[in-house]
């Protein structure tokens, strides 16, 4: 048993920490400024893109590395969706079989591939659905997976866009969510069974969770960085215990989430599905139940400058209610963890 | 104790109904730019003035009418009952200001023109690095023969854009104890040497204002008090934003409750009994607001001046709203991040510096602890 | 429009408060001192058992008044049946018509009455569940009343005991609650209508919440003045922001209570019995809703001598346990409430 | 990272399961006394003892295996799984502070006695003016010839009136500043002078004990480490008090919680989604404090000592058993307040210090916040 890091690890988060500096946003401008595409570059070129592949049918890296590096884009601000693309999307055509090239083109120049999710964001859409969904993805999206279940079977579908996405809709200023532009479709791949969308879902929701705790906790270290500058009755606000407590206790809840996205995370590829989706449930559950009073929190320690669009302070907050709701709140986690420990209503 | 109308208050109530049935100012809500709200806001103002509702409860010297402020309370929820826009607040209470420590000519030229609504008035007061440390400011008024020049910069000039006159903060003796060198003085916004900046909050939305101040020449008989009385002034300000004026508020939150109420049934949400739960309770947060602020009024009623109990209140009123706004995103989360109910995030991004302005809720607790419940200070 | 109490209420609570001091328990040992019917003749002497008598239809006192009795007595722990015997079961006997000379003996020597709860305390109960009920009442109960629904209308039955009672269940050490011993009964005055039922909950509820504001407020007086006096790396623990802030926070919600107590005690007698209620429910949700924690916060400012049997501080959770739910919980209450707003499900 | 047992640990585990199945020690929950549990506590210590559990993780010198810490997380979590009685944590926690603090001759007197049961500890340290602030105590010890004569009055010496032995902290030095003048020893529950008496706690029941001292004379070779350092000492004995032994906790709430479920279900409570959210949410913050737990013991693992993270864990835990014993009170107050469930009454009541003893929350915050996140101190 051993619930942290290996050295391998730790220097992936290391290296991607500091990846995040330089591809991130700091400020609102910086979106104006950032290139998605060269962006995109840098992660594949650090490998990030490929670690849902699969080799001899194994994923070329775990859910804990995809844990890492989601929680250190996430505490960058790093506005490429790396989630829905390069880990969502790419182990959804891995689970399917598809082709090489149509994996190579998922993780090819541009972030070309999206999700189709519900309109209330708690699942994967239907491709009968198409018209009501949201497109989870990046401004170059150029390809959408939903499922089909119209067969036998379920099987993956994917669109193909007519047109580039417009209508970002998202609440979250680096991430995109967009209107269902007109698309022609196709099936992909072999039928997925429901195991493996339990797993794929697992890997969604832990992925989420760290998406989560990493701005959580980026935040906070900015927070408490302010309040040993900021003076107010003449000493560093960081000084007044109820500033101290109220940073202790959010500390808290963000390494009480990061140990159950750790978990969560490890279960994806090592325990049956329905037991990592239980380890992901409690994760996000826990995840989606702090994150918006912990990014409040951030925006209380900064007092007014942290009320305003200047400062970063809302980027985080946004994030969180964003990831509050991918693949559902923590009411719909509760429900569904319910459901398994004491059977239905 | 007695919750209804006394007979006097009940015959107030009944001719302000009948004069909003025929005034009531509508379009606020729904204006299309802050710009055009303010004018909105303007054109009532002067139309309360004519009806005689501004300044009712001043003293009948200073053109008020000498009204207990039981009818400053009803003023404000029935002007709320009828989706009429806010109150001038800052005309009641920097009107306060004017008659407490205005010199006769001061009083003379504002006062009416405070009353009528030709002067919008702004406030000074905080800055980038004085926020509830508001005694720590630096923007400095130095004399000059006749005049005091201006430097500074101000934050969270809210109506910075559209006030014709500020009322400023400014340090005039860096040498003694932060509270005792502040000075007041009422500034023309039109002064050269004075730039008002929008201030964008979180939602996207600019709703108030920076205003930098740069070699802005005052009269000296703009001074507002003496020099070193600025604290003073802004502390008996201050007192008199908050209380009565909170029940506009209440009507405010009663109408967003039902329309969460009315979009939740909508949505097939109230056949659920953690929904049912959670709308009832705010139905009990908004009622127990209702019923403290009845309780602060009535001790302004019975010659109390606004004291430290209204911190209560304000605790509650950030408790309300901030729990109802987590209320709306908990029950249309979905639209809300999707961009189907903007006016959820908007009210949502609104409500957070509740607890930080108008003295952070940390602020608040200090003073209930201390000067409410005399606990003791280190 | 006046929301405070006037100056013959103010003497009147400074009555009953100085009253208090002399007849409520201040730590355990007293319990065993206190003499109940010596107590109780204190209170007939100062007028506080005929409040809810009527004279010519109309009662001795609001419940303005009532709330303020409550609310002093149960501040000073007194160990009497005030809120059922001199409250609850005179404003049946009155509603019901039943003879003077019953209402006497009510009100007379001892506390002879008390009432039949449902089992789980959020109603009165009917004869027809006598053997599963509870007794609330003084351990010299010799009546309890109880309703009866089996003819036509509602009647009010009352049981004479055979017995004194024994086997007190309650949490709470100075107000009783008792299995049912062996009785016999009679039907006592006239129908009692819905509408009536309606404003005697009213007036339970919120004499109960009155009761509950005064232990809150009292227990929290207890703790600030400790913390003054105890000191803890040099200094007061008072002066620490944590504690501080902490006591102001409960200071909020008992001032918050207290405004909606006043209220539905107010309403009592002066509106419609659907509109006394709800406010009585609104005033007992919100009370039930921050009982518990405030006199969790006050024993948590105690510190370890707060956790024990031989401090006060106990005794005020144990009848926030009790008032919480006497007449139904806070959840009970918004259920209620949500029905009227959004009606039935 | 890993969750499942190395070959080692699984190991040790199977081992362990197969020993507690013919070994485990019933009748400590339903003991009618807290006197019998104390007897039935020393029998299953020097069970664990002849089982080889007792001090597993000490150096082989000091009669231990030298196994590792996830050994002790692994035994925590298996006899809190057989339903055995508590491990004796005084035991491991003052064997550290001997094995680390002792001379030679201390340790061969006392370790192999403690590792085998014969001698109970007790720890006293708190006082009634010394709490949170555990360096203000004032029981003084002075030195005479050979001896210290001790005077004072300790609280919360859990298990006072059934230990043999008590590890002392005194005062030897009044005159040097406050955690510099205290000494730790080791001293006989039967020397003459002590007298404990039981501190019975809010919901009745005798839990811990306060212990008056009156010229207790301590020889002067029961003195652990020098004069003035019974901070350090104090200090380390703590750390080992947390950390992987709250997985003793988490098998107890695990069980609680199945408990839970299973009543609310036989009272139909289970059709309610407002209770399956709340139990399920029991569930999630069980998981939380585990997962967190296990990476604290990770920490250990590896060879970190304890630090301040463990105040991380005790929050969690804190929250956990709170508001496990808050449900348990929602779903069954009328029962609990009239006397059906007392044993949610009792574990309620109990679950109050939990946010007072071995620091409490604010002290934990404080903790966090300047030892954990690094801010400023006044």
């Amino acid at each position: 048993m051993y619930a942290l890091l290996n050295e391998e690890q730790l220097a992936l988060k290391e290296a991607v920490d500091s990846l995040a500096t330089t591809v991130g946003v700091a400020n609102p401008i910086d979106l104006e400024s950032r290139e998605p595409v060269q962006g995109w570059d840098r992660l594949r070129q650090m490998g990030l893109l490929d670690l849902r592949r699969r080799d001899q049918g194994s994923p070329a890296a775990g859910g804990v590395e995809v844990m890492i590096v989601a929680q250190s884009l996430a505490a960058g601000l790093v506005p490429l969706p790396f989630v829905p693309t390069a880990v969502l999307a790419t182990e959804l055509l891995s689970l399917a079989g598809a082709s090489e090239s149509c994996l190579d083109e998922a993780v090819g120049t541009g972030s070309k591939y999206g999700l189709l999710l519900r309109p209330d964001l708690t699942a994967l859409s239907f491709a009968a659905d198409w018209p009501d969904s949201l497109v989870w993805g990046g401004a170059d999206t150029r390809f959408v997976l939903a499922l089909d279940s119209s067969g036998d079977d379920v099987r993956l579908v994917r669109y193909e866009l007519s047109a580039p996405l417009s209508n970002n809709l998202s609440v979250d200023l680096t991430q995109g969510l967009w209107l269902t532009p007109t698309a022609t479709n196709e099936v992909v791949g072999d039928p997925i069974s429901g195991a493996q969308l339990q797993a794929w879902t697992a890997l969604a929701l832990s992925t989420i969770g760290a998406d989560l705790v990493g701005i959580m906790r980026y935040a906070l270290q900015g927070a408490i960085a302010y309040s040993r500058d900021r003076v107010a009755y003449g000493q560093p606000i960081g000084t007044f215990q109820a500033i101290q407590h109220l940073a202790a206790e959010t500390h808290v809840t963000i390494e009480a989430a990061y140990g159950a996205v750790c978990y969560a995370a490890w279960c994806v590829d090592e325990l049956d599905p329905d037991d990592a989706l239980q380890a992901a449930r409690t994760a996000k559950a826990y995840c989606a139940a702090v994150a918006r009073t912990a990014t409040e929190n951030v925006m209380q320690i900064y007092g007014g400058i942290g009320q305003t669009w200047e400062h970063p302070a809302h980027f985080y907050t946004r994030r969180a209610l964003l990831g509050t709701q991918l693949f559902g709140d923590e009411s719909t986690q509760l429900a569904e963890i319910a459901r398994t420990r004491l059977g239905g209503i | 104790m007695d919750y209804r109308d006394s007979a006097e208050e009940a015959e107030y109530r009944a001719g302000l109904r009948a004069w909003l049935e025929e005034n009531v100012q509508s379009g606020y809500e729904h204006a299309a730019s802050q710009q055009e709200r303010a004018a909105i806001a303007r054109t009532w103002h002067r139309k309360l003035y004519e009806g005689g509702y501004i300044g009712q409860s001043w003293p009948v010297e200073w053109g008020g009418k000498g009204l207990s402020p039981a009818m400053d309370a009803i003023l404000n929820e029935e002007t709320g009952n009828f989706n009429a826009p806010p109150l001038p607040g800052t005309a009641g209470y920097i009107g306060r200001a004017l008659q407490m420590y205005g010199t006769d000519p001061q009083r003379t030229r504002f006062l009416p023109a405070t009353i009528s609504g030709d002067i919008q008035w702004c406030q000074g007061f905080s800055e980038p690095s004085a926020g509830s440390d508001l005694a720590a400011l630096r923007t400095r008024a130095v004399r000059d023969g006749d005049e005091y020049i201006v430097n500074g910069h101000k934050m969270w000039t809210s109506g910075g854009q559209y006030a014709d006159w500020c009322l400023l903060l400014a340090r005039t003796d860096p040498d003694v104890p932060k509270h005792k060198g502040i000075t007041a003085f009422l500034v023309d916004m039109k002064t050269p040497g004075i730039t008002v900046s929008p201030i964008v909050l979180a939602d996207g939305s600019p709703e108030t204002s920076e205003v930098f101040w740069e070699d802005v020449r005052v009269p000296a008989d703009q001074r507002l008090g003496d020099e070193g009385e600025g604290w003073r002034i802004a502390m008996t300000t201050v007192s008199y934003e908050r209380g009565p004026s909170d029940i506009g508020f209440i009507s405010t939150y009663r109408k967003s409750l039902a329309e969460l109420e009315e979009a939740a049934a909508k949505k097939g949400l109230t056949s659920s009994a953690e929904v049912r739960a959670r709308l009832a309770r705010a139905y009990v947060l908004g009622e127990v607001l209702r019923l403290n602020v009845l309780q602060q009024l009535s001790l302004r009623i019975s010659g109390r001046p606004p004291g430290e109990e209204g911190s209560v209140s304000k605790q509650l009123w950030t408790h309300c709203e901030q729990e109802l706004q987590h209320l709306a995103l908990d029950l249309f989360g979905a639209e809300a991040v999707t961009g189907q109910r903007p006016d959820y995030l908007h009210r949502y991004f609104m409500s957070r510096p509740i607890s930080v302005y108008g003295g952070s809720s940390q602020i608040q607790k200090n003073i209930i602890a201390q000067r409410v419940l005399g606990m003791p200070r280190k």
